[in-house]
């Protein structure tokens, strides 16, 4: 695969059909991965690609607007590009997707302990092949995937089975650890507003203190701003340096939409964006 | 199919005979009609004249004892029995405030869970006419009745709602089925002057006989009923209406299970044919019925 | 910032239960208030000169009026702030009489509520910022839909003053109801003699046009500006070629029930509705001739002197501008069935004022003989059954017809006139006859015609020995009534049209439960509607008879006349607006906005060198939804008049 | 005793809530115009905030409103079908209905954010859709949210 990558990137970059290349490399640690912006060939050599490249590098494509971009996408970056795509934030000219079809990548938390395995996102992943791409560097071996009918929202079943009070309990104790540092704002590829409604003063949404109130709200309004637009790709979780589980929120939005609607994100480019469309028969039971 | 049976306090005296023939119809048809053991009166008619909470809280006694009997639908034949236990069940399934009062009397709670049902009803609707087609071993030829709803039967629509409001057609598709030729009259859900039988006989002579006179003047030959005080109004009372009316009629008042009964076989002595003031043989012998 | 608030008493009904005194009390200690005041009458001249003068002697740059629902008095008082000389847009009112002192009886509770109303007011307002009023043309022609004798006399009325209007009618003529009435109470003209000239003289004016056997399929756009699609269904007949000769329906082989006859009269498949129609010009229906049914016949096309027949005829959709609109659908007759007890409407002899109309026609399919429709005998005692289905909550609607009494007692009236053996028993609940000379018609058809008026409810109709026996009580003397009847005439109500909730929401008008539309204001607004540029007349807003439809009809063209002959119109503006700097492109407001008035624009952005693709609103297309600004999650576009830093500090204050 | 129910016996006395009603200037809010014209009684509990359609309706609005303990929201729209704007209130139907089930998953009470359409000529329907709301309301007992401090 990683003979692949080069290749073509070689190819890519020779032909002018990109000016810049997102892909991975080594990090100093000598075992992660960290992200590489390529511009000349002689710099191909240092790429990487193996379970360690965990980023989604489409968070990137903003930081080179109108240009020709050639990236290294698994599938749940692939999606990201979709949702992108979908709300005219890239040109899909300007984009050749390097596909990589995927067995998972390593949970980064747990890469210097004894229990070093994968990604939870990866665990209940159903789709090891991109939807689409403009070139597809295929694993060796088969890779095993999920069946189509595994519940991939457990966990979600679970918080929603208990009490109110429980489940309140639960997410005061979480958002009351956030410190407002926006790293999940920062490294999520749909969160590309120009200003945030976070750090905006007139009006000032909610509060911009790091109390558990103006947590709350930050959190609540991050995942209603990703509804039907999150594609699971896991950054937010990832960066949290207090470790709050929003996968847990942006899953169980996922999840009603998949249920109330039948709409998933990222899968069509062509689509309407969710909330800026309606069905005249969706459902209304809710209301009085 | 097993329902809990209320009769009532006309069909254990006036009505022995309607008592009779829906118990002979009923087994011959396979249908189990267990008795309300300690049924006490509905309160019909005089309770929900004089207390609103007496007439509510009678039948949910009655229903209560069925609930019991691990049976949630009760059938019951009287009209007025009817009447008066769906709109019992009425008021507490809807009326939260009539319901705290009466569970307080009765010292249970209960909310409309047993389901009441016309023993009309029963045979037309659950155990269907087609089935009882097949059931049948000597068709009623030549028999032409008038189908006598009475007032009760369908009003009002919401609480009892089996059959049409204006135009009852269950007791006539009943008549059918059997053979009988039910002749097309106005007068099917009018008064017979029911209770006043006692009190103002006078309203009563007037009503029925209007009723009898409509029937026969529209052919009919003998009138089909439902309920046991439409029945002794026209039965007991045609007599008297002959005699301050001036006229002659001689109509039979058949309850609709009798007729039932006889088309299934049921040998007539079982039936309480001989209860009846207007006798009903001579007809009957007429259209070959009984020998 | 300078706050002014105003409290009204609006006489006892704010004043009785809101301690006025104590909300001015408390609004005054509000920061940014300068100045608190009650009056008695807020609306009324002397109210309005206390804000001017208020403004400007403590210069005060932001009102808050305290009094009833902005959608009564907003207008007014954003004139009063221009006649002080400061933008209009810088009032809001916080309505303490509709949504606090009506609907609270606790003195303490709706004055803690009135407070907070205004607390919220003063905070939205304080974010308020002056707006420009818009201006936009007006396309100077009238659409009425309906061509009913309302819709005849709007376009008329139209028309005299030269502006072009278009009638759109459904039926093959316009006309409608009154057409196929006999005489009219109480005058007794008849009803064709005073419509017909008035189909002839509309149908001849230059600036009308009619479209008959049209319907309306779509309507977009706004006040001064609507876009209309109107579906011209296939006649089958050319209305150029055609001269009304009447040859073809002469030859034509089939015959059916007529509508316009109600049933009791035949019509051929190609057919004039009636005589009189306008334009006189046959259609076919297609559901019962032979050549569309079996492509056999072709009778009509042989004969033709004009060759005006043409079977391949197709519907054709045009779409045309209008500036105004008037809403002239009439009503329905009320469906009878749901009476078992007068027997589902299956008795033949049970008929319905407007077959009555017909029958006592003498053009009529009877030729003017009351006779029994099941045997063609004719009819000498005859039952008039008032208030069927109004004033009846459990089958019908609960509101009284207003004809109906007028109708029967006419009904009665000719019966005699036209048979003096003949014999009228009208049952009726009351007698509603208020209207000029309207209670002497009823009194002079008891007195010299002999009507017998039964005051109670006919409980129950079945035929015997070729009668209609008609049951019922006789409230007054107490007595059981049996009348042995030959024909039974039901006084049925008058309801809205089958399809009325559909074309209400293709106007974005509203409709009550009883799907009849709804003016603006029951008593100072009766033909406007909450939409600006649509207006109502005749019985689409409530059962009217003729000269109530004609005179709604000429007050909706009056207010329609007063928007053509502006220059201009001016547009509220509280529409939407964007942020370029916040707009991230994305497009969802374009995606959701119910009226493509967002487009996407290149503009530069200084600090990257480089362009970028913004959202951006066509003020004239824009009615001021907000959705966009909810499906904005960069809050970059935002709505005037409603904007977030507004709703924000309104929860703020809470 | 869960914390819900610790604070309704310790409110239960003399708490009244404090609800917050969006209501669409077309159908709801003159359909509570015309309750107050029609002299219907109610609970005063309800504050209105008048919109121009449910469309208008941000989550965020709904969520400051929690946050500053508001014991109860409402969102009034036009039946389905009968927008002014002909569609506004599709897509708040579609925005709510996901909020609605979000809120309850972070364990906020599902009474204390509800949805209704009422039409102009809906009076009693306001009316009796606010005494509802303030039982529910005052069921589900005061927003805790409103006692957390927000330092």
């Amino acid at each position: 695969m990683l003979k692949g990558l080069k290749d073509i990137s070689k190819e890519l970059l020779r032909a002018k059909r990109v000016e810049v290349i997102l892909a991975y490399k080594r990090a100093s640690d000598g075992v992660s991965a960290t992200p590489s912006f390529v511009f000349e060939e002689k710099d191909i050599g240092n790429l990487v690609l193996d379970s360690y490249c965990v980023h989604n590098l489409s968070n990137y494509i903003k930081d080179f607007p109108g240009e020709k971009i050639g990236i290294v996408a698994k599938p749940c970056d692939v999606k990201s590009i979709v949702v992108l795509l979908q709300e005219n934030q890239i040109k899909r000219q300007d984009l050749f997707i390097i596909g990589v079809e995927c067995r998972g990548v390593i949970d980064e938390k747990r890469i210097h302990s004894s229990d070093m395995g994968f990604d939870e996102k990866c665990r209940t992943c159903k789709s090891s092949l991109p939807p689409f791409c403009d070139h597809l560097l295929k694993d060796k071996e088969k890779i095993d995937t999920k069946s189509e009918d595994e519940d991939e929202y457990v966990s979600i079943r679970k918080l929603e089975a208990k009490a109110a009070a429980e489940r309140f309990k639960f997410w005061q104790d979480e958002f009351s650890r956030c410190i407002r540092c926006y790293a999940c704002r920062q490294v999520c590829p749909l969160c590309y507003c120009p200003k945030c409604v976070a750090d905006q003063t007139m009006p000032a949404w909610f509060s911009k203190a790091s109390s558990l109130k103006g947590n709350m709200a930050w959190n609540i309004t991050r995942a209603i701003h990703l509804a039907a637009r999150c594609i699971g790709c896991g950054e937010c979780e990832r960066a949290c340096p207090v470790g709050i589980p929003l996968m847990e929120l942006n899953k169980k939005i996922e999840k009603d939409i998949k249920e109330l609607f039948g709409y998933e994100a990222g899968k069509n480019a062509e689509q309407k964006p969710f909330f800026a469309s309606f069905d005249k028969n969706d459902p209304d039971d809710f209301i009085k | 199919m097993k329902y809990a049976y209320y009769p009532g306090c006309s069909l254990h005296s006036t009505a022995k005979e309607y008592d009779l023939s829906t118990k002979e119809v009923a087994s011959a048809l396979g249908i189990e009609l267990v008795q309300i053991p300690d049924w006490i009166c509905c309160g019909a008619t005089p309770a929900h004249i004089t207390m609103h909470l007496l007439s509510i809280a009678l039948p949910v006694k009655n229903l209560l004892q069925a609930k019991k009997m691990d049976s949630c639908e009760v059938v019951t034949c009287c009209a007025a029995c009817f009447s008066r236990l769906k709109i019992a069940n009425e008021f507490m399934k809807r009326d939260p405030e009539h319901r705290e009062k009466v569970e307080k009397i009765v010292g249970e709670p209960y909310r409309g869970e047993v389901k009441v049902r016309h023993f009309l009803d029963v045979l037309a609707n659950v155990f269907g006419l087609k089935n009882l087609k097949e059931k049948i071993v000597k068709e009623i030829k030549g028999l032409k009745a008038a189908c006598y709803y009475g007032c009760l039967l369908t009003r009002p629509k919401d609480v009892t709602g089996f059959d049409d409001l204006e135009e009852p057609h269950l007791m006539d598709d009943l008549m059918k089925t059997i053979g009988v030729e039910p002749v097309k009259w106005p007068y099917k859900t009018e008064c017979c002057g029911a209770s006043f039988s006692l009190t103002k006989t006078d309203i009563v002579l007037k009503l029925s006989c209007d009723i009898l006179q409509m029937a026969e003047d529209e052919g009919a030959e003998a009138i089909v009923v439902a309920c046991p005080l439409c029945q002794s109004n026209l039965d007991l009372r045609q007599g008297m209406i002959n005699k301050k009316y001036n006229k002659n009629f001689n109509m039979p008042i058949f309850y609709f299970t009798q007729l039932v009964a006889l088309s299934l076989g049921i040998e007539p002595e079982k039936l309480g044919l001989g209860k009846h003031i207007v006798s009903p043989m001579a007809l009957l012998k007429k259209k070959g019925v009984v020998v | 910032m300078k706050i002014g608030v105003f409290v009204c008493h609006c006489g006892t009904n704010i004043a009785q239960t809101v301690d006025v005194e104590e909300v001015a009390k408390a609004a005054a200690k509000l920061p940014k208030v300068k100045f608190a005041a009650t009056y008695k009458y807020m609306c009324s001249s002397p109210g309005q000169a206390l804000i001017v003068e208020a403004i400007k002697e403590k210069a005060l740059d932001r009102i808050v009026v305290s009094a009833c629902s902005p959608n009564l008095h907003e207008k007014t008082f954003r004139k009063c702030l221009e006649d002080a000389g400061i933008n209009a847009y810088l009032v809001e009112m916080a309505n303490i009489r509709e949504h606090c002192s009506w609907v609270h009886r606790d003195k303490l509770e709706a004055t803690r509520k009135a407070i907070e109303l205004v607390r919220l007011a003063v905070a939205k307002v304080s974010r308020s910022r002056p707006l420009e009023k818009t201006y936009v043309p007006i396309e100077k022609k009238v659409l009425i839909i309906g061509g009913g004798i309302s819709g005849i006399q709007s376009a008329i009325d139209i028309a005299f003053a030269k502006y072009p209007v278009v009638i759109v009618e459904r039926e093959p003529s316009i006309g409608g109801r009154m057409a196929g009435f006999d005489k009219t109470f109480p005058t007794l003209d008849c009803a064709a003699c005073i419509l017909t000239p008035k189909m002839v003289t509309v149908s001849q004016n230059k600036y009308v046009t009619i479209h008959t056997y049209s319907e309306v399929m779509e309507v977009t756009g706004h006040v001064g500006d609507f876009t209309v699609k109107i579906r011209k269904k296939a006649r089958a007949v050319d209305l150029n070629k055609c001269t009304g000769c009447g040859a073809c329906f002469a030859k034509c082989p089939v015959k059916v029930d007529s509508e316009f006859d109600m049933g009791l009269g035949k019509r051929t498949a190609i057919y004039v509705p009636f005589p009189q129609a306008v334009p006189n010009v046959p259609v076919i229906d297609r559901e019962h001739c032979l050549w569309f049914q079996k492509k056999a016949c072709g009778a009509c096309k042989k004969v033709c002197p004009f060759g005006a027949i043409e079977y391949d005829m197709q519907d054709e959709i045009i779409e045309e501008k209008f500036g105004a609109i008037i809403v002239a659908t009439g009503f329905t007759q009320f469906d009878h069935s749901v009476y078992g007890e007068y027997g589902y409407g299956r008795y033949k002899d049970v008929i319905t004022g407007l077959h009555f109309e017909r029958m006592v026609n003498s053009s009529g399919p009877t030729g003017g003989k009351i006779a029994r429709p099941s045997d063609g005998k004719s009819a000498k005692d005859v039952v008039f059954i008032h208030c069927i289905g109004s004033r009846d909550e459990q089958k019908g609607v609960p509101y009284c017809s207003r004809v109906c009494c007028m109708y029967t007692a006419k009904h009665a009236l000719l019966l005699k006139e036209h048979d003096k053996d003949a014999q009228a028993y009208v049952f009726y609940i009351d007698i509603r006859a208020a209207g000029k000379n309207y209670e002497e018609f009823v009194k002079k058809v008891q007195d010299e015609y002999g009507a017998i008026y039964l005051r109670g409810r006919v409980s129950r109709i079945f035929e015997k020995a070729g009668k209609l026996i008609v049951r019922g009580a006789d409230t007054l003397s107490g007595a059981q009534i049996e009348i042995k009847a030959d024909l039974v005439v039901l006084a049925t109500g008058l309801v809205a049209q089958d399809d009325a909730a559909t074309l209400a929401q293709m106007l974005h008008i509203p409709y009550d439960q009883n799907r009849l539309f709804t003016e603006l204001h029951p008593k100072l607004a009766p033909v406007e509607t909450i939409t600006n540029g649509i207006f109502l007349t005749g019985a689409c807003q409530s059962p009217k008879d003729i000269p109530d439809a004609v005179a709604t009809a000429s007050a909706a063209s009056v207010k329609a006349l007063g928007l053509l002959i502006q220059d201009r119109l001016e547009k509220e503006p509280l529409i939407a607006k964007v942020d370029t700097d916040l707009c991230s492109g994305c497009k969802a407001c374009v995606t959701a906005c119910p009226f493509n008035a967002i487009e996407m624009k290149e503009v530069e952005v200084k600090k990257l060198k480089r362009k970028k693709s913004v959202a951006e609103v066509v003020k004239g297309v824009c009615t001021g939804c907000g959705n966009c600004t909810a499906v904005c999650r960069m809050s970059a576009i935002d709505l005037e008049g409603f904007t977030n830093r507004q709703i924000i500090e309104e929860i703020e204050a809470l | 005793m869960t914390q819900y129910a610790i604070r309704n016996t310790q409110y239960a006395k003399d708490w009244e809530p404090r609800i917050v009603g969006f209501l669409c200037n077309w159908c709801s809010y003159a359909g509570a115009d015309l309750a107050g014209t029609s002299r219907m009684e109610y609970p005063a509990n309800v504050t209105i905030i008048r919109v121009p359609c449910s469309g208008r309706m941000n989550p965020l609005f709904v969520l400051k409103c929690l946050m500053n303990g508001a014991d109860g929201v409402l969102v009034s729209g036009c039946h389905t079908g009968d927008c002014h704007y002909s569609q506004g209130n599709y897509y708040a139907r579609r925005r709510f209905a996901v909020l609605k089930r979000f809120l309850e998953y972070i364990g906020i009470d599902p009474r204390r954010f509800q949805m209704s359409w009422v039409s102009a000529s809906e009076g009693a329907k306001w009316a009796r859709l606010i005494c509802e709301l303030v039982s529910e309301i005052k069921e589900a007992g005061p927003n805790n949210m409103g006692t957390i401090k927000d330092a």
